[in-house]
């Protein structure tokens, strides 16, 4: 535990003994935090450890029972987030904030509208997006509807929403949770201008090295308290997980090949058109009975259309499904559901949640039609809430009941009930987007664990993900998508994440250098 | 005093299926349900409220009125309310109350009811007092024709149900009894045979286009919506024709008073008044029909407007009272 | 228990607010110059005499019937996030189609009825379509088209029961209804079943349609909360997108909540019809429809707080001559009954508040603070 | 350029629209065996004379602003996803409240009349203010509170006029009215300036509210699309969590949406006030209000829209007589009316969705697809 890098000037913030209450949880519970000028501070913790909750106190979304916030070593009262805006403090959120119907460059300016009198100045809003978006590199389009934006776009557009408002502290919470490593590394770029220019970072994330890579200082949390700050330098990765959860740091190995000869699932020149434009353009491949096939590809190339077609939420405009055989190309997405497969969303919130009712409730969604919690035509809010405690105790979902509100729980907790609800209807196929996103190390690899002995089981999955380790230590074969095509098909066992993102940034094309189907087997 | 049970003998109209001949020894308490609208519609309404008032200083009981819901869904409840209160007579104000009444009476055969308007009743119990508006409001169509410079008169009713077409089919035809090329435009402010009575805005509206069509003289049925007629009417400087009560004087705004040619007169004060003074007289009380002969209607001549039009007017009363003219209740179209 | 224990939670605000209501509106009334001892005495007044008393029960129970339907209609279409302000459109039309298609037929007892109520529910359904097939396949918002066809609805009732629809066999003149049901198709209603509560009957029995309102409305608290469908209604009103990913049809989900919406409106006006009027003519009461979504609002789209929101209008408008009577004018009488409603509609929705948050500290309190393992949580739940 | 080319985008639907709207209303007349020809020539007939046809403009237009201004009212509620259903209490009570004030005070012209609005202004926010507060302080449903505010607001209106409010100089009987307002509270109208354009001046001026109203029109609809405030309404309308997480106060903006709301509403009645009546009484137009929740929906919470869609319902409801004039009765009348509507309604919809795509197609036309660095985007955007 070391001293805050300039002693003598006063913290740009200081949490002191922070303590909020949520009706039966002490979320955080005498918390202290320190972050000084010009540090990037990260925050770790296990899932519902508090971190998010931490975070909004700092921005003056709820305010705490106990405790006091100094800004720049005055201590202030943050009752609203225009508050914590007015000492310059900005927050990307875990789940994002944004205006969906809405531009980048109304959402961006949404709160802190450039003006003249009353007028709303569209032009210099325009000019210094523009601006923000050139200095750090974050490729925004003014114009573009933030609904039309994937998900790292998204995070982009909170990025510059802060810069935009010339915060002097930035609270990340975990902003990389779906970034491929280019995009990460692009970020953390990013920070460290802004950490140049005297600005403090405070961020939350679940990737250890990456913690240690780009922070100064590291805050641990527990329970919702604090366990200790430790100097990034001085601290290994699995030192810190020990400090976390009191277990070691979670690798993705590699198992046994249990891929079969039987095609679970089968896409045949598949066609999506958005806006009169192909987002996604023949594509072709198969996943067999125990194969994990990987889909790596930078945001915003047509990953989430592949996804939403598989599911039949989107209808092809060209290509053919195959479901065990079985053409579902124009069947629904309940027949799909009903047929064995599963979906985990990239976003949670959006496709995958009721966030106001019970978590039984949120059991039964996408499962309303099946035994034995569901049926044909009752629902059964008896068996609904047992399934539930069992998901919960399977999966270590941490929350205090089966009637809380899904919306009360921490965001990891949130994702390990939704993997958990689709895994345990015992699916054939799985089609998961960026399946750990947000869930904290040990829950990462008893969820990857689960994906395996279920791989071993014969499930067919359908692997989206930013976190190359992930797909490359999951998958059976791996295909990188660019512009809404497949532009290679790669080995996992001979393919590094620094090779894979070449890949995905255009940078190689090509099989080159990769094995047939039939080498594998 | 508790109702006397006459004997449920009925004389005319071949048996009753409901109630009793009511005798009442002392008229002590009257019950008054209003037509929707209520007190204060400055026609239909305040004209019974003029009657009972009156009867009420001669007499001296004590009256109870009641106003009908928003939905006016409650009419019968207001009967059996006024009733179980231990009110008798009671007056319905209103056709609205037709079945409402009959049913009531069955149930409290021993109360008398006094309907002012609406089709007639089987009920021993149930006073019906009806007026002849086709024969008034063929007087006033008549004074409208030989008012009108124009050839083009209008009618504004309030709906479609019976009583008001009555009101359009005795006006048109004494229109054309002294122009048959005149021309009558109508409008009517609900599609339906209910409601209409308080829409003052619709009714202005239909006036302004019938004006705009050359209508000078506009005549209408449709209780309080009526204000908006005459709005019309002295905004354009043509004449409006009054209904139920002498609207000259009841109006309340001179403004609008000078330009009333004549109203339509139904005289329920006179009616309801009568009423009640033959009950305390006689016990009880029959349905009447009141026509031009009676002097159950009529029109008015306040504020001179028609003087000289009444001997031509009178002619016309004359020859339906003798029945040389007959006045139909129902519109041609 | 815990079926008990809600109940109670739906009903205890309620009261607790009319208690409340009643408080304030006496403030009001004072402030208004009107004495409020003799105001608030006329609004709970039912009448001297026993006799009085049934009859006004009556009135109020009679008075709740259509107006907890009309609630109940508007509430099934609300749990999708789909205001349907046409059930006053719905029930008029339904109520004509009824009592056109139940006068002209002959048919014993309970088929007659059976049959008036089909096609009043297929009636009010149909004309809900209108705005469901709209929504869906043009993307219209319903609220302006069930606004256009409630009044399209007046203009169309009045020509059919003025032409198509009207009774033949009554000669000409007369205002234009239905020709009346017949014999078989009047619904018996309640009056000396009071007798074995111990209470006067009311000079008239209450609607027998009180019997199909409990049945409906019990039949709709299991659908919302124990049937697929309904849980699929929730689900696609509190999050679209989430439902439409969990293979809910979202557009047939706008279509089947309409429908059902539509049915029950078509409901509203059949005890006026079986039990009053008998016949659809000048004196059929319009508004409910609106009264309604006051009234599902109210009781929070629950339909135990339905029916305590429909009998609490029923009691205002029973109430509105007594306090003619008292000498207070019309005009006041509508203050206070607005005020109460209003003032039942703060503490109500207050008092829910207060005790969702008391029932959220009931069920985390069973389990130990933040970050416990989800087994513990399973026990305390299993205790309970 | 794109100011014209965004109104027509807002004014050519509904003008096809209504072209469309006729045919398939002639398709039902025909269904309902009225002769459509008659009926379609009646409903936009404007009179033989010269002179009758400048009145109907008049009837025509001086309907339109106060349903033009109640839809603005609601509209600027929408935009923040707030239901006012209460502007039709807000603008009985403003109406009163002016007709009083105006009515007791003696002041010079203009300012006589300035006062006037004033006071209407603020009544109709106050009475919004109730809604708003009980939202925002107890999160009440304001759907529900404007609902019992427009009862309430009835009995209130009758109240006062009856008693405090009521012109103490006028004798007894006669039917209650606030004291007319002097020489200098009445507004003068246009007329003579129809000749300027060439047209026959009406019998009667046209409103000279209508100039209140186009600059209402103008400011509100610069406030929502050029303003601070206006940006934020539509943000905290479209997304309270983005709103709130941007720091911008949700309740705050809760409470100025339904004020502006509210004195939008206080408009409603001013031209019945300034110009036909000169005092609030028993024939006060009603239902304005809820006549603009229709307005505003067919405009889709445009200006320019909401000013086409007051103009549409203003031409059917003059168009009424007119058609009774032609012997069609008054139910089909009312239905043609709702009908019309109805399928503006629809093809309007229509539309606006056809030109929202290619709109859209533009734009995005001027962009490279995806992942093209943001200069470029500049440039498109430039190019322009
Ligand atoms: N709005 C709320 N209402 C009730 N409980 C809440 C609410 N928000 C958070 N909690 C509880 O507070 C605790 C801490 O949650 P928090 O979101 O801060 O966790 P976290 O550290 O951010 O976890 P994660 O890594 O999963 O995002 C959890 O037990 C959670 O259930
Ligand atoms: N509805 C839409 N209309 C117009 N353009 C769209 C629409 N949806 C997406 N786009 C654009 O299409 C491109 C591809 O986006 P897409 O959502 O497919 O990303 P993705 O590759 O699936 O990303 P992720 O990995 O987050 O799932 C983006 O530039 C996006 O802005
Ligand atoms: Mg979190
Ligand atoms: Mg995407």
């Amino acid at each position: 535990m070391t001293s805050a890098p300039d002693a003598a000037a006063p913290p740009a913030i200081e949490l002191r003994g922070i303590t909020k209450r949520f009706p039966g949880v002490v979320a955080n519970r005498d918390v202290h935090l320190s972050v000084a000028r010009g540090e990037v501070h990260a925050l770790v913790g296990e899932n519902g450890a508090g971190k998010s909750t931490l975070m909004k106190t700092l921005y003056g979304m709820h305010v705490p029972e106990e405790g006091t916030i100094s800004v720049d070593g005055e201590v202030v009262t943050l009752r609203s987030p225009g508050d914590a805006i007015g000492h310059g403090i900005g927050m990307v959120h875990q789940h994002f904030m944004l205006a969906d119907n809405f531009t980048v460059l109304e959402n961006v300016v949404l709160g802190s509208e450039p003006h003249r009198g009353p007028r709303l100045d569209v032009a210099e809003s325009r000019r210094r997006i523009l601006e923000i978006s050139d200095r750090y590199g974050l490729g925004l389009r003014p114009d573009a509807v933030v609904e039309d934006l994937s998900v790292a776009d998204r995070q982009r557009v909170e990025i510059a929403k802060v810069l935009f408002r010339g915060a002097r502290v930035l609270i990340l919470d975990e902003p990389t949770a779906v970034l491929v490593p280019q995009e990460v590394d692009a970020l953390f770029a990013n920070l460290a201008e802004l950490r140049r220019e005297g600005l403090s970072v405070v961020f939350v994330s679940h990737k250890l090295d990456e913690v240690r890579a780009v922070a100064d200082r590291i805050t641990v949390l527990r329970r919702g308290t604090t366990v200790g700050t430790v100097d990034a330098d001085e601290v290994t990765s699995r030192q810190l997980a020990e400090l976390m959860v009191g277990s070691e740091l979670p690798v993705a190995e590699r198992a046994a090949s249990t891929v079969t000869d039987e095609v679970a699932l089968a896409v045949h020149g598949l066609a999506v058109e958005r806006g009169g434009r192909r987002v996604l353009d023949d594509v072709s491949f198969e996943v067999h009975r125990g194969e994990v096939v990987g889909f790596a590809g930078v945001e915003g190339n047509g990953q989430s259309e592949l996804v939403e077609a598989l599911l039949g939420v989107l209808a092809p405009t060209a290509g053919t499904v195959e479901l065990g055989g079985e053409d579902i190309t124009r069947t629904s997405t309940l027949r799909r559901r009903g047929a064995g497969m599963a979906f985990v969303p990239e976003d949670r919130h959006r496709q995958a949640l009721l966030l106001e009712a019970p978590l039984w409730e949120n059991r039964l969604l996408g499962h309303q039609g099946s035994a034995p919690a569901g049926g044909r035509f009752l629902v059964h809010p008896r068996a609904a809430r047992e399934q539930t405690a069992r998901i919960m105790a399977e999966w270590d979902v941490r929350a205090p009941g089966v009637e809380v509100r899904a919306g009360a729980l921490s965001g990891g907790n949130q994702q390990k009930l939704v993997i958990g609800r689709e895994m345990e209807a015992q699916p054939k196929v799985l089609v998961a987007a960026h399946p750990t996103r947000g869930v904290d190390v040990g829950a990462q690899s008893s969820i990857w664990g689960r994906l395996r002995d279920a791989r071993a089981e014969g499930l067919a999955t359908v692997l989206v993900s930013a976190d190359l380790d992930e797909l490359i230590g999951l998958s059976d074969v791996l295909h990188v998508m660019l512009r809404g095509r497949l532009v290679a098909t790669l080995d996992p066992r001979d393919v590094t994440p620094e090779v894979l993102g070449t890949y995905m940034t255009g940078a190689a094309t090509g099989d080159a250098g990769t094995t047939t189907e039939e080498d594998r087997r | 005093a508790p109702p006397q049970a006459g004997g449920s003998t009925s004389t005319e109209g071949g048996g009753s299926t409901c109630g009793n001949e009511v005798t009442i020894d002392e008229v002590t308490s009257v019950g008054l349900a209003f037509d929707s609208g209520g007190r204060g519609d400055l026609s239909f309404n305040d004209a019974t409220v003029a009657g009972l008032e009156q009867a009420q200083e001669e007499i001296g009981f004590e009256a109870t009125e009641l106003s009908p819901n928003a939905d006016g869904s409650n009419r019968g409840d207001l009967l059996r309310q006024l009733a179980d209160a231990g009110n008798n007579p009671i007056i319905g104000n209103g056709f609205q109350f037709s079945e409402d009444m009959d049913t009531v009476a069955a149930e409290y055969p021993d109360t008398q009811f006094i309907r002012i308007d609406g089709g007639p009743s089987d009920c021993a119990n149930v006073a019906v007092l009806t007026f002849a508006e086709p024969q008034g409001s063929f007087l006033v169509g008549a004074a409208a024709a030989l008012t009108s410079e124009t050839g083009v008169v209008g009618y504004v009713g309030a709906n479609t149900s019976e009583l008001i077409e009555g009101f359009r089919a005795g006006y048109t035809q004494g229109a054309q009894a002294v122009n048959p090329d005149i021309e009558v435009l109508t409008a009517t402010l609900e599609p339906g045979p209910e409601d209409g009575y308080n829409d003052p805005a619709a009714a202005r509206v239909a006036a302004e286009a019938q004006i705009e069509q050359g209508a000078d003289v506009l005549y209408h049925a449709s209780g309080s919506s009526g204000v908006g007629v005459f709005e019309a009417a002295a905004a354009a400087d043509v004449w409006g024709i009054g209904v139920d009560q002498d609207q000259y004087n009841t109006i309340g705004d001179p403004a609008l008073a000078e330009h009333i040619l004549t109203s339509m007169l139904k005289n329920l004060d006179a009616a309801v008044y009568e009423s009640l003074t033959t009950i305390v007289e006689e016990g009880s009380v029959d349905s009447q029909n009141l026509t031009l002969a009676e002097d159950g209607v009529g029109y008015s001549t306040t504020g001179g407007f028609i003087d000289d039009l009444v001997p031509q007017l009178e002619e016309y009363k004359q020859q339906i009272v003798d029945g040389e003219i007959e006045v139909s209740a129902t519109p041609a179209s | 228990m815990t079926a008990v224990r809600r109940l109670g939670a739906a009903l205890a605000p309620p009261a607790v607010a009319v208690l409340i209501a009643l408080a304030i509106t006496a403030l009001l009334l004072t402030v208004l110059g009107v004495d409020a001892l003799t105001a608030l005495r006329a609004l709970v007044d039912f009448g001297g005499s026993a006799q009085g008393q049934a009859n006004q029960l009556r009135t109020l129970l009679t008075g709740a019937v259509p107006l907890f339907l009309a609630g109940v209609a508007v509430s099934v279409a609300f749990r999708m996030n789909l205001f349907n302000i046409g059930v006053e459109g719905q029930y008029r039309v339904a109520a004509v189609c009824a009592a056109y298609v139940g006068g002209e037929l002959a048919l014993p007892m309970p088929l007659h009825v059976l049959v008036i109520v089909l096609v009043a529910m297929l009636a009010g359904a149909a004309y809900a379509a209108v705005p469901a097939v709209l929504k869906v396949t043009r993307g219209v918002n319903e609220v302006i088209t069930t606004i256009m066809l409630n009044s399209i609805a007046v203009g169309l009732a009045a020509y059919l029961v003025a032409g198509p629809f009207r009774d033949s066999t009554a000669g000409e003149g007369g205002n234009p209804t239905t020709r009346p049901l017949g014999e078989s198709a009047r619904l018996p209603g309640f009056q000396d079943s009071f007798l074995l509560l111990g209470l006067q009957p009311p000079t008239r029995p209450v609607t027998g349609f009180i019997v199909v309102a409990v049945v409906v409305g019990v039949v709709v608290a299991l659908l919302v909360s124990r049937t697929r469908f309904g849980f699929e209604l929730r689900a696609s009103g509190a999050n679209p997108t989430a439902a439409v990913a969990s293979g809910i049809p979202a557009k047939a989900m706008v279509l089947r909540a309409m429908l059902l919406s539509g049915a029950l409106a078509g409901l509203v006006g059949l005890p006026e019809l079986l039990s009053e009027d008998y016949s659809y003519g000048t004196s059929f009461t319009s508004g409910l429809g609106f009264t309604g979504i006051a009234v599902a609002l109210l009781g929070r789209n629950s339909v135990p707080g339905i029916a305590v929101a429909a009998l609490l209008f029923s009691f205002l408008d029973r109430a509105g001559p007594s306090l003619e009577t008292q000498g207070i004018p019309p005009s006041v009488s509508t203050i206070i009954q607005g005020t109460v409603v209003l003032t039942v509609v703060v503490v109500n929705e207050v008092a829910a508040r207060l005790l969702a948050r008391r029932e959220d500290r009931r069920v985390r309190g069973r389990t130990e603070p933040a970050a416990v393992p989800a087994a513990a949580a399973q026990q305390g739940e299993g205790r309970a």
